[in-house]
């Protein structure tokens, strides 16, 4: 009840002060952004959202997106927008138009990162009274992160009006983050400052952890700081049980990368018995793909651009199958029976691509972008997990799918096996040899080059990017068993998770030096990989 | 023939470092191109000769020894990595030539037959840490490199530094990856974790090139911003920047000794040209080009000072030489064969470029030998007649190290 | 009908076959006889295709498949039943003779039922891989294999090596049943004499690379075919 | 029976690949200078014994003692193959890259150490015990051609060269004369009674001519264990063998 | 005995390659230091070196070709070999700099001082002396491999399961060395060095000296190897490469024939590194990057398979093609050697010491030769 009275004090206070202000009052302060370099903008902005007048939230918008100028001829503030070569310029205040400047006219306000911290500061604590619910949660938030201990008054008032259940539950945290953290938390109560903890306890993330540590570890009381350890022991063992299962998805997100990686050479070497050097490249040329399709896309579309990786993955299934089916016609036909001769002339085919991408390409690297699907992360639990890994997931286990079936239930599949198992006696059986090999060697090349779309997302796209994943994939379909799908899945995945396991403890180099010692012993335990085929059928 | 001086040009435009080093043979060519056009030098043609070491170490050392004594040429402009120019190193001291090296690097090496336009780390390093302290009050550190020998050091010098301003043992977190590491889910989140302790957090980056893009992705990615943890790298350029979308990476910095972004009149005369010789509007400059303009300079002015291109005289008369760089100053060689700098600071803006947020206010010497390492506070390097030397212990007043 | 000509054929510089030339009629059985190493595997590679020739020509049906690549001829119903029976180590035993589907339209693809009467062994064993059969399966399974394609002209390189005497027998019937329909030539190469001798409507005898004798049986006398194959 | 004074003494011997039993609690008894015909239809696990005598399989439970009392089922192939047991396999299988006398050469009797090969030179014994094999399978025409060369009947000859150059105590022959003339056919089982006595061995044929003319005690094998013993004729009245093997 | 074994392996192919190492073993010296330098007979210092690598390379090639042409086990990671034989030497070299390096540290490498070592690690001990890191040159790689091989034969890991193996030892290998901890310099590795058995390492006549050490050691190991090769255990070697299982089941042990060969093999390859070493002037990771042993596998297909001297004249064509191109076309020789590659697996299916072979085959029988598999894939392949 008492609560409730101050809160209704508070909102009569802000009320007043915002009456009380008019745009007139703001017009210097947005006039001084403009001096003084970073910190008089900084100082400029600090008292314009002291001011704490609504109006001012376009202005810092402006400043945000970096669309606030200076007019050099006078000095002026202005919000400038790009129109050809020159700038369309408007007050910031009125939104007056005030004409036209030519680029060399108008000097752009430069922000830094402790300016876009204060930026953001400011503007939450400006829309914590928004009517936009997700304006009002995301003020929260940035208060939440600020805690401007100046957002205090219109805080406890906003909560006092909040409807929205979330949204309020986010403002009692940005609350509580005040409390707890600045001079107000001498003042308070034993229960204020357990609820205060409780609440931020209850929010369960490494943000809140920070913030308690910071409690725990600060000059405020000894209630403060004990109620503060305990919420943050258990905070921690609570994060510690979701930092088991991040990894576990880490090694999950890895193994999708290595089996999407190694599933083209688990057909073009595994089926086909091709010691393909050329692999990586094929992933590559998939890569490259997707920067055509994606400049096509900035060229002529930009407002799909979003739909351009889906685009891109059927035009690299062609390219770099069609590449494949090339290599296949021209070289490799002659070399069946010859199995390590495939390893010098895939690897001659090897560098001659790079060097053919690099000379049109240039050496470096390209850009291909994410999607806004693919782009950022989700939280699931205590669990981070980026859109765009997510899909590799999704997308690994689709393609895998997709080639089991495709291997072991159609014809085209049966004719594959039984022309890489024996050449001359499936073509006396009537099976087109020649048109079977070159398929399957497209259908390689063409999954590798699906694998670079994907790999295009994470890594960087330039001549080199084949040769990164070469060996690992090598070591995925040998670990898991030559010839067996299964394995090159179930290989990928466990190497990949057992690289997450020990990273973390051993650190990224020698995890991986212990995963090579791993799959060298594996090995010798098990000489025929993970799935091996065994009996008469494949001893002889 | 004689009518014609040779120069030699030794970047990698095959295998893992042509991403980086092609660009480099590049603007050599540009640059000796105009030099022609403005006349040649000592008045005859300037002759570039291009070989390709391959990003193989000892190769760089076979195609040194070629260059010199079957080309003849009267001075190499190469290596990126350092591993490249030690391999490199004796066949320069034995044969008596010139290298320019353009790349930042470890330090820890004065060569009379080198001469290193690139950063040392006071160059770099420490004033980016400094800028983070001062500017963004960073408590914790994190210092996240690819594992070898210049993060290495680097890191080993930017330590001890830290401990020096008093920062605790706790507060620093070091880790190393492979070479063009690619998976880089745990170590983002480790570094949100690390940063998650309520002090502010900053990660010094000396990652090297290729692992970079899905670095950046990562961080994009996890949201790892950089008004909450700033990531200040040393090998990150708007070359690497060139292949990320850098939206989400608004306001990560990076510490130069040059920015494509920087205005000055000198600087967009060069970048206009750069465009112009490579018939692309899209090509983005870079600090190394920038080394290599201004090693370029300074060489041409000493052969014209010294009347010949014979490599003693020339050597002699580089300490000393002044050129303009590109961003607005003049650049000095110093007798430990280091160069004077400016260091900047920039933010990465959403169009692939910096943005510059600092400058120190003079000139910054190369420091060959970093005051923070025991071993090597003691010395320094003089070149000039007649110290000669490259590690004269000021202790024990002798050349050679530390001695015994 | 079968009708090969002057057929000559290389391994490397050493001859095989010099100037070979034989007929196999449909309805008929032609056995193909002769001591080891005399070519008669290599003839059969000919003519499925699976050994390209250096002069002479094979015409089948009365159309010229010298050039031909194995498959088309296996369109034109030749099936093969190779020596040192060639399955598909790693395809089951089902998949192995689905494999016989390849030449067939997609309305005949079904495997006929005389391969299971002929070989009860196949069906009981229709999921384990080819390669994991004993000597003798192995071998039913070519011959199963090749009947798949429902063939015109069948080419058998020893089909009774390592198979026990009942199925030998069993064999033996089949290869008469199949004659009898008069619809396929059959070109039998066999070492086990009284075996070819109950089959065989014609003879070819062989002997480093030539052929030495051919014609009917009706024509040829028993002893004088045994004469080439005694040592 | 005990295992003493037997050469080869297998006891309840099973061996299964996937459930498969395809040697079912097989117990077979060869004294030294025994020959011994075994038959069986196909499938019965007559190559199978063979694998688990030489090492190639390890038997899931039984016994095999050579000699009375060496355990085979504990030594690895070569260790098995130096006690004295040839092989012949279905298949031939010789040494391709190699000519037909270093195919013979590789196979005569000799130390099998490595160093001791390193240093070995042919001795004047060796040279004509190589020759009187040439000439026993008639390869002598052909023995600088590379095994790999030669035809199917070829290859079956030169591997029972091999087999008679080691010189071992037991011989294991699986299918010899499938793909020969009737003629070689019965050179061969004069070759195999004349080395029989200084040499046990066990033959598998489906050929009955062939086993007819070894004139010895016939196994049966069915299923994975023993189905008759006794003479051919005997073993031939037996009607189970007739329903299961030798058809009507 | 021993005598009878090196005559064993002289053949008439044996007799022309190492009359022509004895050539370049005389001539070079002469040509380099007496005939002076303007005539056109002189040879530069520069070229007496490159053709010492190629020879080093050459020794690898060799080594390679005894494991893979002969005993059928393609090794992915036979720079491993090599790069620990160099690294034996580049230690002791590194200790004969003593107090000359930057830092004077008479007992420190000076990437030991600048990352704060206190002291020479144990495994450093020893390499003072050149006859103990000579021994090593042989026991590191010897060890290494036979332990590998002990565990990979007895578990009867074979074909690409081996391979992969190969390159995963190697790649590990390469991280370790890569990291700064090992002690051993991390990515930049050795370099700098200043001389060797105490004679300046960039003399003329060192350089020629190390030149003719390493002929040498190609002709010795050469003839070691055609010994091997020409023995009765060379014939067992060629028998288990396409048929182990039926060579033990006659009696031979194949997993310590293949031991055999493999250490041997290791120990070849690791002298070639010792002696690359001082003439390249830097030993570091990169030498055990995979792709180097793969390298090394094409030198030998090119140069011919299972010949010996294939593996030596593919070594040096290849290289000396690799450093004229790279040169001579920095832009395009990828392309030139990369098509080299195929067009040797297409047009010499026997490396180019099977050209000749092929030829007379070719001649007599004007037959087509059947471009799919040869005719022995097509008949004695399957089950
Ligand atoms: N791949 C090959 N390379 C070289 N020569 C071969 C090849 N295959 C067979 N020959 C030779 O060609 C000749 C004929 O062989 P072919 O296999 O046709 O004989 P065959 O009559 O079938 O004998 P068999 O009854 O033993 O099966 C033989 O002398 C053989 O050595
Ligand atoms: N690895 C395996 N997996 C499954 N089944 C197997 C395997 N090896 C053998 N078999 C089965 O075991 C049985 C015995 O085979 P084996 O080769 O011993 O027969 P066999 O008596 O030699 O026959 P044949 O006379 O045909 O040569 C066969 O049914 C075979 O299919
Ligand atoms: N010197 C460097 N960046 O390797
Ligand atoms: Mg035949
Ligand atoms: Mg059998």
């Amino acid at each position: 009840m008492r609560r409730a009275l101050r809160w209704l004090m508070a909102v009569c206070v802000v009320v007043a002060t915002s009456t009380a202000a008019l745009a007139a009052d703001l017009r210097p302060l947005v006039q001084a952004l403009g001096s003084g370099g970073y910190s008089g903008t900084e100082k400029a902005l600090a008292q314009l959202s002291e001011a704490g007048d609504p109006a001012a939230v376009p202005v810092i918008e402006a400043l945000q997106a970096g669309d606030l100028y200076v007019r050099k001829a006078d000095g002026t503030v202005v919000v400038a927008r790009k129109a050809g070569d020159a700038f369309t310029l408007t007050d910031p205040l009125t939104r007056a138009a005030l004409g036209d400047a030519p680029a060399a006219a108008v000097e752009k306000i430069r922000i830094n990162n402790s300016l876009r911290r204060a930026i953001s500061a400011s503007l939450g604590a400006l829309t914590l009274m928004s009517p936009d619910t997700g304006v009002r949660r995301s003020a929260a938030d940035a208060v939440f992160k600020s805690r401007d201990a100046q957002a205090l008054e219109t805080l406890n008032a906003a909560i006092a009006k909040e409807q929205d259940k979330s949204v309020r539950a986010a403002m009692e945290q940005a609350r509580a983050a005040i409390l707890l953290t600045g001079e107000a938390a001498s003042k308070m109560s034993d229960a204020e400052i357990q609820s205060a903890t409780d609440t931020l306890a209850a929010r369960g993330d490494r943000d809140a952890l920070v913030l308690l540590n910071m409690v725990a570890g600060s000059g405020a009381s000894d209630v403060t700081k004990r109620s503060a350890a305990a919420a943050v022991s258990t905070l921690e063992q609570k994060l510690a049980f979701w930092a088991a299962l991040q990894n576990l998805w880490y090694g999950l997100s890895l193994g999708s990368v290595l089996l999407l990686a190694a599933i083209g050479l688990a057909v073009t070497f595994g089926v086909m018995g091709v010691i393909n050097m050329a692999h990586g490249e094929m992933v590559m040329i998939g890569a490259y793909t997707t920067f055509l399709v994606q400049e096509f896309f900035r060229a002529h579309a930009p407002g799909l651009f979003d739909l351009s990786i889906l685009v891109a993955l059927p035009a690299a299934f062609i390219v770099s199958g069609g590449v494949g089916i090339i290599i296949e016609r021209s070289v490799i036909r002659w070399l069946y029976g010859r199995p390590l001769e495939t390893l010098l002339a895939t690897w001659g085919l090897s560098l001659a691509l790079q060097q053919a991408v690099r000379s049109i390409f240039g050496p470096t690297n390209r850009e291909v972008g994410a999607p806004s699907w693919m782009s950022g992360a989700f939280e699931l639990g205590g669990l981070t997990i980026t859109y765009g890994r997510l899909w590799i997931v999704i997308f690994a286990f689709a393609v895998f799918g997709a080639l089991l079936v495709a291997l072991k239930r159609t014809w085209f599949g049966l004719s594959i096996r039984a022309v890489t198992q024996n050449r001359p006696m499936a073509n006396a059986m009537g099976i087109r040899t020649a048109r079977v090999d070159a398929l399957t060697f497209g259908l390689g090349s063409g999954i590798a080059g699906l694998a670079g779309v994907a790999l295009s997302q994470i890594d960087n796209v330039s001549p080199n990017l084949g040769q990164g994943y070469i060996i690992d994939s090598f070591m995925v379909v040998v670990f898991g068993g030559v010839g067996n799908l299964w394995g090159t899945l179930v290989g990928a995945l466990t190497l990949g998770s057992i690289n997450k396991f020990l990273e973390p403890y051993a650190g990224a180099v020698l995890g991986k030096i212990l995963v090579l010692i791993f799959i060298i012993l594996f090995i010798q335990r098990r000489p025929r990989g993970l799935f091996a085929l065994k009996g008469r059928a494949v001893e002889a | 023939a004689d009518d014609t001086i040779k120069v030699g040009i030794l970047h990698s435009l095959s295998g893992t470092m042509a991403i980086s080093e092609t660009t480099l043979k590049d603007v050599m060519l540009m640059l000796i191109d105009e030099q022609n056009k403005k006349g040649g030098l000592l008045g005859k043609k300037l002759e570039p000769v291009v070989v390709d070491p391959a990003s193989n170490w000892p190769l760089f050392a076979e195609k040194a020894r070629e260059l010199i004594s079957k080309d003849k040429v009267s001075a190499v402009f190469g290596c990126w990595t350092s591993v490249s120019r030690k391999s490199v190193l004796p066949v320069f001291e034995e044969l008596n030539n010139i290298l320019f090296y353009p790349v930042q690097y470890e330090g820890e090496e004065s060569s009379r037959n080198v001469f290193y336009t690139g950063a040392a780390p006071n160059q770099q390093a420490i004033p980016a840490v400094d800028y983070l302290m001062q500017k963004e009050k960073v408590q914790r550190w994190v210092l996240a490199g690819t594992d070898y020998v210049y993060p290495r050091t680097t890191n080993k010098i930017l330590e001890a530094y830290l401990k020096g301003k008093g920062v605790k043992p706790e507060d620093i977190m070091i880790n190393y990856t492979p070479f063009g590491h690619s998976d880089w889910q745990s170590i983002v989140a480790d570094i949100k974790k690390f940063g998650s302790a309520g002090k502010k957090t900053a990660v010094v980056s000396t990652i090297n090139g290729d692992a970079n893009v899905p670095f950046y992705k990562e961080l994009g990615n996890q949201g790892v911003k950089a008004q909450d943890i700033p990531v200040v790298a040393f090998s990150v350029g708007e070359e690497e920047l060139a292949g990320i979308d850098t939206k989400p990476l608004l306001g990560h910095l990076a510490a130069w000794n040059y920015f494509q972004s920087v205005e000055t009149p000198a600087n967009s005369d060069f970048i206009k040209a750069w465009k112009t010789y490579t018939k692309n509007d899209k090509r983005v400059t870079n600090d190394p080009m920038e080394a290599h303009y201004i090693g370029f300079n300074m060489w041409v002015k000493a052969v014209e000072a010294a009347g010949t291109t014979e490599p003693d005289k020339v050597i002699d008369a580089m300490v000393g030489v002044s050129v303009p760089n590109l961003t607005g100053g003049y650049s000095a060689m110093l007798p430990n064969h280091h160069i004077t700098k400016p260091v900047l600071i920039g933010e990465v803006q959403e169009n692939g470029q910096f943005d510059v947020v600092s400058k120190t206010s003079g000139l910054v010497p190369g420091d060959e030998w970093s005051d923070y390492l025991p071993d090597s506070k003691d010395l320094i390097a003089d070149w000039r007649k007649p110290m000669s030397c490259g590690n004269f212990n000021v202790k024990t007043g002798k050349c050679g190290g530390k001695g015994s | 009908m079968l009708d090969v000509r002057s057929l000559d054929l290389h391994y490397g510089a050493a001859q095989a076959l010099r100037s070979v030339s034989m007929k196999a009629e449909i309805g008929k059985v032609t056995c193909l006889v002769g001591r080891n190493g005399v070519g008669k595997s290599s003839l059969l590679r000919a003519i499925v295709g699976l050994k390209p020739v250096s002069g002479g020509s094979i015409g089948w049906d009365g159309a010229d498949v010298t050039k031909m690549a194995p498959a088309d001829r296996a369109r034109r119903g030749i099936a093969y039943v190779p020596q040192g029976r060639e399955i598909f180590p790693l395809l089951t035993v089902r998949e192995n003779l689905l494999t016989g589907y390849a030449p067939l339209p997609r309305s005949q693809r079904s495997i006929p039922d005389e391969v299971f009467e002929l070989f009860p062994v196949l069906k009981s064993m229709l999921d384990r891989r080819g390669g994991d059969l004993s000597g003798g399966q192995q071998q039913q399974l070519a011959i199963g294999r090749a009947l798949v394609t429902r063939p015109r002209l069948l080419v058998l390189d020893e089909p009774t090596e390592g198979i026990q005497p009942s199925i030998i027998k069993d064999i033996g019937r089949a290869i008469s049943y199949l004659r009898d329909k008069g619809t396929m030539a059959i070109l039998l190469v066999e070492q086990y004499f009284d075996f070819a001798r109950d089959l065989a409507d014609d003879w070819v005898v062989m002997e480093r690379g030539e052929v030495m004798l051919s014609g009917p049986r009706s024509g040829l006398d028993e002893q004088e075919v045994r004469k080439y194959l005694t040592v | 029976m005990s295992a003493e004074s037997t050469l080869l003494y297998l006891d309840g011997v099973s061996v299964s690949f996937d459930g498969f039993k395809a040697l079912n609690s097989l117990s077979l008894v060869m004294m030294p200078g025994e020959m011994r015909a075994i038959i069986g239809p196909n499938g019965a696990g007559k190559t199978t014994m063979m694998d688990v005598i030489t090492g190639k399989t390890r038997p899931d439970t039984g016994t095999i003692l050579f000699e009375g009392d060496t355990d085979l089922t504990r030594l690895r192939e070569a260790a098995i193959a130096n006690l004295g047991i040839g092989r012949k396999f279905q298949r031939p299988t010789v040494f391709e890259p190699h000519t037909v006398w270093d195919n013979l050469e590789l196979a005569l009797k000799a130390p099998r150490r490595p160093l001791k090969t390193l240093t070995y030179a042919i001795s004047r014994d060796d040279r004509s015990r190589i020759e009187e094999i040439l000439d026993i399978t008639r390869l002598s025409a052909l023995r600088n051609r590379q095994a790999g060369s030669l035809s199917h009947g070829q290859k079956q000859w030169l591997e029972i060269g091999m087999l008679l150059a080691q010189d071992p105590k037991l011989l294991l022959v699986d299918e010899p004369v499938a793909g020969m003339t009737d003629a070689e056919t019965e050179q061969t089982a004069e070759l195999l009674c004349s080395i029989a006595g200084k040499h046990s061995v066990i033959v598998v044929e489906h050929d009955m001519s062939f086993v007819r003319a070894l004139g010895v005690k016939v196994t049966v094998l069915a299923e994975g264990s023993v189905l008759a013993e006794g003479s051919l004729d005997a073993v031939s009245a037996n009607q189970q063998v007739i329903d299961t093997y030798l058809g009507r | 005995m021993l005598l009878r074994f090196f005559l064993m392996g002289l053949d008439r192919k044996a007799g022309i390659v190492l009359t022509i190492l004895a050539i370049l073993a005389v001539a070079v010296p002469v040509m380099t230091l007496w005939v002076p330098a303007d005539s056109p007979f002189h040879l530069s210092v520069f070229t007496v070196s490159l053709l010492g690598k190629y020879l080093c390379f050459a020794l690898l090639a060799l080594a390679l070709d005894l494991v893979w042409g002969y005993c059928g086990i393609l090794s992915l990671g036979h720079a491993a070999f090599f790069a620990l034989g160099g690294y034996a030497m580049g230690m002791y070299l590194m200790r004969q700099i003593g107090p000359r390096g930057v830092y004077g540290n008479p007992v420190l490498p000076d990437f030991m001082v600048f990352l704060n070592w206190k002291e020479l690690p144990w495994y450093w001990l020893g390499f003072d002396h050149f006859w103990f890191a000579a021994l090593m040159v042989l026991v590191v790689p010897g060890a290494l491999a036979f332990a590998f091989g002990w565990f990979a034969f007895r578990s009867r890991v074979t074909g690409v399961y081996l391979s992969i193996i190969t390159q995963a030892l190697t790649f590990a290998l390469l991280l370790a060395f890569f990291r700064n901890d090992m002690g051993f310099g991390g990515n930049n590795g050795l370099t700098d060095f200043k001389d060797i058995l105490g004679y300046d390492i960039q003399a003329d006549t060192t350089r020629v000296t190390l030149f003719v050490a390493t002929v040498a050691a190609l002709a010795l190991s050469y003839m070691i190897a055609s010994g091997v090769i020409g023995s009765k255990l060379g014939k067992v070697l060629v028998a288990l490469r396409d048929a182990e299982s039926r060579v033990r089941f006659m009696g031979y042990d194949t997993e310590s024939y293949k031991l055999f060969a493999w250490t041997l093999s290791a120990c070849m390859a690791g002298v070639a590194g010792a002696l690359y070493v001082p003439q390249v002037g830097i030993i570091n990771p990169s030498e055990f990057a995979p792709a180097s042993s793969i390298e090394a596998v094409i030198w030998v297909a090119v140069g011919g398979r299972g010949t010996l001297a294939g593996g030596i004249l593919g070594a040096v064509l290849v290289n000396m093609g690799k450093s004229y191109f790279t040169g001579a076309l920095p832009e395009l020789w990828l392309f030139a050697l990369g098509g080299l590659f195929v067009a040797v697996t297409l047009f010499l299916p026997k490396g180019l010491l099977g050209l000749g072979a092929q030829l007379k085959a070719k001649l007599p029988g004007r037959n087509k030769t059947s471009p799919l598999p040869n005719a022995k894939t097509a008949d004695q392949k399957g089950a």
